[in-house]
């Protein structure tokens, strides 16, 4: 069983960073994810890592801009609310193009909320909560051990293309354990080397300055086409899906994270109930799978998106289909998780409506 | 196989560490498992519980809304979960602290005295055991030994000698379950 | 004014005078964006001049601010970052901690250290971090055009104190150094300015002395420069500097406030 | 001859007058001229400089640079290693 | 003339909302908006507002959700930077239900960016910046007039639907000088007391609080229902737009603000140059006009979205259009704002390409 | 234990017998829901009684923080808002700025106060704004768990310093009342408690002061009161209140720190 | 008959001991049983009450009433208005 | 009548007020108006320029790349600028700094001495009314007591003394542009 463990997803986060070779970890402890700063005051630091308790989200998010401008990878996580305390950070960070990982351990919202499970941070996540253009790579686990999993991925991305990258799970992934097992961190090998990083200016080398401003617009202009078009490579290359049950699919339910394991489960009820349902799980929020939905909408009956809000990565996935097929909606808010029977039931509902349709049309 | 088990109760009976204790020995069976607690408001107290699934096979969703068995360890966790046995399924009680015993005919009542037999046992903090005795006895989900393997991996050395107190109370929760309900 | 006399070095002058001042390597060779008479550049070039004379331009790594300064990165000839508006000890925190034996220093304006700024340089120096801050104080918010800062002085007319600042309206000057300076993990603490070769010899020495505790991990370091802002002023450089003296150091007197026992 | 000199990089100059304030010497004044930044700028006007520096110190611009008369050149002369036994060295200060 | 006044948009907006019976403006200098606060700072304390210069973005934020939840007419204004900083508060004042007014006029980013004019900040503003569930009604001027007038619709709307408004301006529209006519301030008759506002408790009524917090994941669901109802009433009763030259159009730009100004003049040379192109400015930017988009997409025979970022209100766009139109997007980006020319060669461009096509076709 | 006697009073001590002290109207129905023992609730009862004494509860506005005490509304029978975490003064500052005639106080925790809140904190108290601020002194983290918070003492072991706080990690337990206490804008700054009935007398003195100040315009009022946190501490509530005598006693000391002149 | 009694709602209390320590008289103590909330509460168990009040004062769950004995009664006998010219009123003190 | 001008020069001198002055009494003659300055970066310095556009009807967009007339007050801004200028449309500069005058052919070309004659006129601060009144001569976009008007609304009162040596700069420079171009 070898590295084998049992573990929240929190910890299991916090042992993949550490795995990972992460320097630093800055943060501020908010329900449902303080368990990443305790794992790693205590484990990340017995290990070498820099770990700072920050006095908040805001200065949290500004020591990853100064960790990673210094070259060194480094990472931060909080909840629904810190996360917006560091949208300006986040777009600066962007800007500036510093890898680095951002966790957010999504809890219901808006305002102070519950602590529960929550996906209501889709938008802010995928569409950029700071101001500007910019995007982050955003990953979706939907298990324990994809918690672990993606934080190599996360690193990795993120050095090769100097961007953040957000790893977005709901509360619960954060909280529930599950076996989870630690493969060996081999740095991917298109992971370049930081020679932009400010380490001390060497005689044979200019100066490096990492900075977000630029004066004149035309050179803003230039930055922004220059991150627009590295935007573009990245969602050539680097969107991750997953396909359940899709080849003789009439229907396709799609969601990520819990609201997708949910969602498999009802896929496996309602096949057995006999409607030939699909799931397509999005693991890369962006960039989004579209491709895919695109190329299999026209031969669907119907969409059922399910999330863990009030109808969030909906519009992606109307965009995607354009309306070659009819697109619906099942959302529990607030920190409610849905159960597999909900999504079964609304299923159901749709397949029959249609059903009646296409009688009445008859 | 797979089973879907939910145990609830007061804050401080332990229902969430008998609920790790199960996935953690369902891992040491090579089990895929999952254990998601509902966790409360962020202050103390009120009640707890947590689903645990022990499957053979990849387990889709951690969220179900009807179990195989349910554990209630207190009058409002029996309530509450009551309804959430799926037909044919399994409710454990604590009968001790119960005051108005469940009334379904469709599923299997297994009342166990949990609160008298770890007062017998000289420490309430085992009660949860006595009632994980009692589901192993009844599901055979995992066994007994892989529950004392997870119990010395996941204690910390220094209370390792309350180890044989709780492999008692497991056994004890295993006899209990196996004589006819006593309602 | 008497006559011109010749500006460069005749033939005679270069052999018989030698250089003993010039702008210090450390400065690229862009000009200063600053408005006429502006001290934020004899503090970047003083503050250059140390790092010249340390020997360590390759192990220093300065964070800028947002603010008039937020363009340091153009002159001082080091590795920088430029943080986000107030967060410049937090940016340097981050660096020094990974980058423990560099010498890191943060430049902050008063609007942004003093203002935006405040949780995240008080827990800077509160946890000691092993950094030197320095703080250029000129009373207004220079960048964005002359709004009052919170070290503003009371009856000062600013273009959001029309009628000069108020208690009332914005409670008094804000003490910030002072404060800084109770805190254990701060290890020196002084106030400066540049207006004159004399004040700028002793920032240079508290630049120095800064640099030195920093190497022997000492804790915080922080140097405020008691400085001017001519444009935000509305006053000529050499107005700026007057009023700098009679009004900014009776509030803001300069001397060491804290020394490392 | 003076005891020093500063020369000005004129275009940088802001014609600030810091400088002119600076110096004890009242050496300094701005030119009649503008540079192509629209300033009049710093020159020298008296033959009286000490290189005392104070100018230099307080521009805001880097714009001087200051001469002072040679001191006494500290380069040695000879270098003399693995002395084994008491030697005598005289110098002879007239290389001029 | 009476009240009509050559005015930067900034102070046009500032004295606006003195005549709208402001009473308090909570505030943070950037530039290209700092004459809100100055302006207000002058003649709104001279008139008896409370104007108060914040340390920060994040305690302006919380200052106007402490002045809303005491029953006054309050606001903010700030500029990209400034405004992602309080997506936070903005999160807790939509949960809280406080009705307020926010000011965002847009500098180009992300990051420190540039000051000039931008609409990088439109996903920010209508997709939540913030976290969890919410809306904002987001207005967008497009000229010192409406900088003025959408602020006495802008603080009606918000007590109306006991929410935050946002006025959107790109920062030209704050610091060009247009004329601009103050007409009397009348409060909409709609206007609702405030009797939930904590002003201190009342023997005959019980103890007022204002909260997002909701520790039962259940009651956290209510509350998200309620403010999604709200929602859809301000969908159904609050789009606002305008169309030009739409009723013969085969082509139709799409865009605001000062994009919209600009695409106005295009409209006009393009009909010279005998292309039948109609505008669609939308107002609300929140809620979105898509009915009107959709019911005359499948006439024309393409969309020009033009934006001053990379391509942001062009999702809306399409989600309204879904497919019944090709959709094209025309955009400058990092403060750059595209000149009339421009916009007339992107759409020559697709009608010649859609003529060349339509060729092929045959 | 001897035998109980009757709980309730006989119709003779019914007669004899006047009540002296009883849950304040101030207070609501509501259970309070902190740890057995927590001083939240002390602090909250006597808080209330004071409101109902100087009778001003339809002219007192409280903001609650984000922390254990997030709910004080469901408690306190007043008018309340309940703030971001770490913004309480900043609500209180616009509030009391727009009813100015009203009795405005923000009840914060150490890392609502002094972590995240730390900017709000100074300048609220730098511009004197005529409110009292309530300061909860239990140096941890107790809603999210137990956290180390910027108050926590040297040494204390706590879910994120499990090997005890150290000066390298994490400085110094910062002195946040001490520096508010330098602010000139500041009236009156005290330490107290409520381990004891002489402390909470004390306390409910210092409250009374509090308004009373703020009645006379004298600018901020500053109540730490030094805590326990039961649970975060991993005691029973008599252990910490011990614990708190002598370990938090020598670094945060009650008495007064500033009176007005 | 002691000077004092508490009463406790018993069903709030939460047995953190505070009011226990807090006793001068040692009259209180934690009952064996348990309320709904599954605390042992705690309850008076001396007759030995002064009223002073300390209980009450660091109970931190407002679960305790404090009665005395009742102080010679300040309610007013009677109430004498428009005094225009000097009276004298004498108190009968014997009302029990 | 729509007429769109563009000025530019150096930081002091003048063209944003010289155009919002144009722009004001356009207002003032019930015109349409639209005075968009090109605003720096947050510091001091460098160049500066606006568009005004008086128009009669409703104005579209105050951004326009062509202009009827541009305003050229230094060398970069008449480099930059020259070829803003529509074919047919005025180019108005100081002849008097500029070292490169203008060389297309396709509009009309009017160097005013604007800095010479502000010499002249003993207040260098005035060259920009030079060049405003050397705008209205050539174009009557709006008339000169309109431009006095805006100027005595728009200047705070203790300036009014100046008023008059403002609209001798105006009328001189109206009289300059009236002589045949001296190029
Ligand atoms: C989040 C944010 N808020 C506001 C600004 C605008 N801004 C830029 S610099 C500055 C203040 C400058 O004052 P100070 O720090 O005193 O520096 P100075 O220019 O006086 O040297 C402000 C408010 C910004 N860039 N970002
Ligand atoms: C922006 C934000 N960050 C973090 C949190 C999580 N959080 C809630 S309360 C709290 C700290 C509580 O500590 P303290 O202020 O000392 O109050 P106590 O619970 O000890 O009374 C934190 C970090 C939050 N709700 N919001
Ligand atoms: S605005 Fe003030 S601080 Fe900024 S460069 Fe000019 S003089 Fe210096
Ligand atoms: S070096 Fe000294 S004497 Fe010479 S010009 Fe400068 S200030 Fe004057
Ligand atoms: S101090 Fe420097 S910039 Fe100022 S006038 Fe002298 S040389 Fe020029
Ligand atoms: S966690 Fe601590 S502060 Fe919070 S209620 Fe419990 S004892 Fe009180
Ligand atoms: S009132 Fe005094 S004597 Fe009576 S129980 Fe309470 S503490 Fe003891
Ligand atoms: S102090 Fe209050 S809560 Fe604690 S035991 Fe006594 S009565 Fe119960
Ligand atoms: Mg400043
Ligand atoms: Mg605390």
């Amino acid at each position: 069983m070898g590295d084998t463990r049992l573990m929240k997803g929190n910890e299991a986060l916090a042992e993949a960073a550490i795995r990972a070779g992460c320097q630093g970890y800055f943060g501020y402890p908010i329900t449902p994810q303080s368990e990443i700063l305790e794992y790693l005051a205590d484990e990340g630091r017995k290990r070498g890592m820099i770990v700072l308790q920050a006095e908040s989200e805001v200065a949290s998010i500004n020591m990853v801009y100064g960790g990673a401008g210094a070259g060194a990878r480094v990472m931060t996580s909080s909840s629904s609310p810190g996360i917006s305390l560091m949208q300006e950070g986040i777009s600066y960070i962007a800007c500036a193009e510093l890898p680095c990982l951002i966790v957010n351990v999504n809890r219901g919202g808006p305002g102070l909320g519950t602590i529960q499970p929550s996906q209501g941070d889709y938008f802010q996540s995928v569409k950029g909560g700071g101001h500007g253009d910019y995007r982050l790579i955003v990953l979706a686990p939907s298990s324990v051990q994809e918690m672990a999993d993606f934080v190599y991925d996360a690193f990795d991305l993120a050095d090769k293309y100097r961007t953040p990258v957000l790893i977005l799970a709901d509360g619960a992934l954060g909280q529930m354990m599950e076996k989870v097992e630690f493969r060996e961190y081999i740095p991917a090998d298109h992971v370049p080397p930081k020679p932009w990083a400010t380490t001390g200016k060497l005689k044979e080398r200019a100066r490096n300055f990492v900075t977000s401003l630029h004066m004149q617009p035309e050179q803003m202009e230039e930055v922004n086409k220059h991150l627009q078009a590295k935007y573009r490579t990245i969602a050539e290359h680097e969107v991750r899906y997953e396909l359940v049950a899709a080849d003789d699919a009439e229907y396709m339910i799609v969601a990520y994270g819990l609201a997708a394991r949910v969602s498999h489960r009802a896929v496996q009820l309602a096949r057995a109930e006999g409607i030939r349902v699909g799931l397509l799980r999005p693991i890369t929020l962006w960039p989004y799978p579209s491709a895919v939905l695109q190329s299999i909408a026209s031969r669907l009956q119907g969409v059922l998106v399910v999330e863990m809000n009030a109808g969030q990565m909906v519009e992606d996935v109307r965009l995607a289909v354009e309306g070659r097929a009819p697109v619906h909606f099942y959302g529990r808010m607030g920190g409610v998780i849905p159960g597999p029977d909900e999504v079964v039931r609304a299923l159901r509902a749709i397949v029959h409506n249609e059903v009646a349709q296409a009688a009445e049309a008859h | 196989m797979t089973h879907e088990l939910l145990a609830a109760g007061f804050g401080g009976q332990g229902v969430l560490s008998m609920g790790a204790t199960l996935a953690y020995a369902g891992m040491i069976e090579q089990k895929e498992i999952t254990w998601m607690p509902s966790y409360g408001p962020e202050m103390r107290g009120g009640t707890a519980n947590c689903i645990v699934i022990v499957s053979d096979e990849r387990i889709s969703s951690p969220i179900v809304t009807v179990f195989d068995t349910v554990i209630a360890l207190n009058q409002p966790s029996l309530e509450k979960f009551e309804k959430a046995v799926r037909p044919g399924g399994l409710l454990i009680y604590d009968s001790t602290s119960t005051l108005t015993p469940p009334t379904r005919t469709d599923i299997q009542l297994v009342p166990i005295p949990a609160g008298d037999e770890a007062l017998k046992l000289k420490n309430t903090k085992v009660l949860n055991m006595i009632v994980l005795g009692a589901f192993l006895d009844r599901t055979h989900v995992v066994n007994v030994d892989s529950v004392m393997k997870a119990l010395r991996k996941a204690l910390p050395e220094r209370y390792h000698n309350l180890l044989p107190l709780n492999e008692q109370a497991l056994r004890r929760g295993m006899e209990l379950a196996g004589q006819p309900a006593m309602v | 004014m008497s006559p011109e006399i010749t500006q460069d070095l005749t033939a005679e002058e270069q052999e018989q005078l030698e250089c003993v001042y010039a702008k210090p390597e450390t400065l690229t060779e862009t000009r200063f964006h600053y408005c006429p008479g502006c001290g934020h550049s004899v503090v970047h070039r003083v503050l250059m001049e140390v790092v010249e004379e340390l020997d360590i331009q390759d192990k220093t790594i300065g964070i800028a601010p947002v603010g008039c300064s937020v363009f340091a990165y153009h002159y001082m000839n080091i590795d920088m970052q430029g943080a986000a508006h107030g967060r410049a000890s937090a940016v340097a925190t981050a660096v020094k901690r990974l980058l423990p034996d560099r010498y890191v220093f943060a430049y902050q304006g008063d609007g942004d250290l003093a203002a935006i700024g405040t949780a995240e340089t008080i827990h800077t120096c509160n946890r000691g971090e092993n950094i030197m801050i320095v703080f250029i104080n000129n009373a207004i918010y220079g960048m964005t055009g002359g709004q009052m800062a919170p070290t503003t002085l009371l009856g000062m007319k600013t273009s959001t104190s029309p009628t000069g600042r108020t208690v009332e309206t914005a409670g008094f000057p804000i003490m910030i150094t002072n404060m800084i300076a109770m805190l254990p993990g701060v290890a020196y603490v002084t106030r400066q300015s540049v207006e004159t070769p004399n004040a700028v010899r002793q920032l240079k020495k508290a630049f120095t002395k800064g640099f030195q505790y920093q190497k022997e991990h000492k804790g915080t370091c922080f140097i405020e420069v008691v400085s001017n802002c001519p444009s935000g002023w509305k006053m000529t450089p050499l107005q700026a500097n007057k009023w700098l003296v009679e009004n900014m150091f009776p509030v803001y007197p300069p001397g060491d406030i804290k020394v490392p026992a | 001859m003076a005891k020093g000199k500063v020369t000005f990089d004129i275009e940088t100059c802001k014609g600030c007058e810091l400088c002119i304030e600076a110096c004890p010497q009242l050496s300094l004044a701005l030119s009649s001229k503008i540079n192509a930044q629209g300033y009049h700028y710093a020159v020298l006007i008296k033959d009286n400089c000490t290189g005392c520096v104070n100018c230099a110190l307080v521009c805001p611009d880097a714009v001087i640079t200051v001469y002072r008369q040679k001191k006494k050149s500290k380069t040695p002369v000879a270098r003399i290693t693995n002395v084994t036994q008491n030697i005598t060295v005289t110098i002879d200060d007239e290389r001029k």
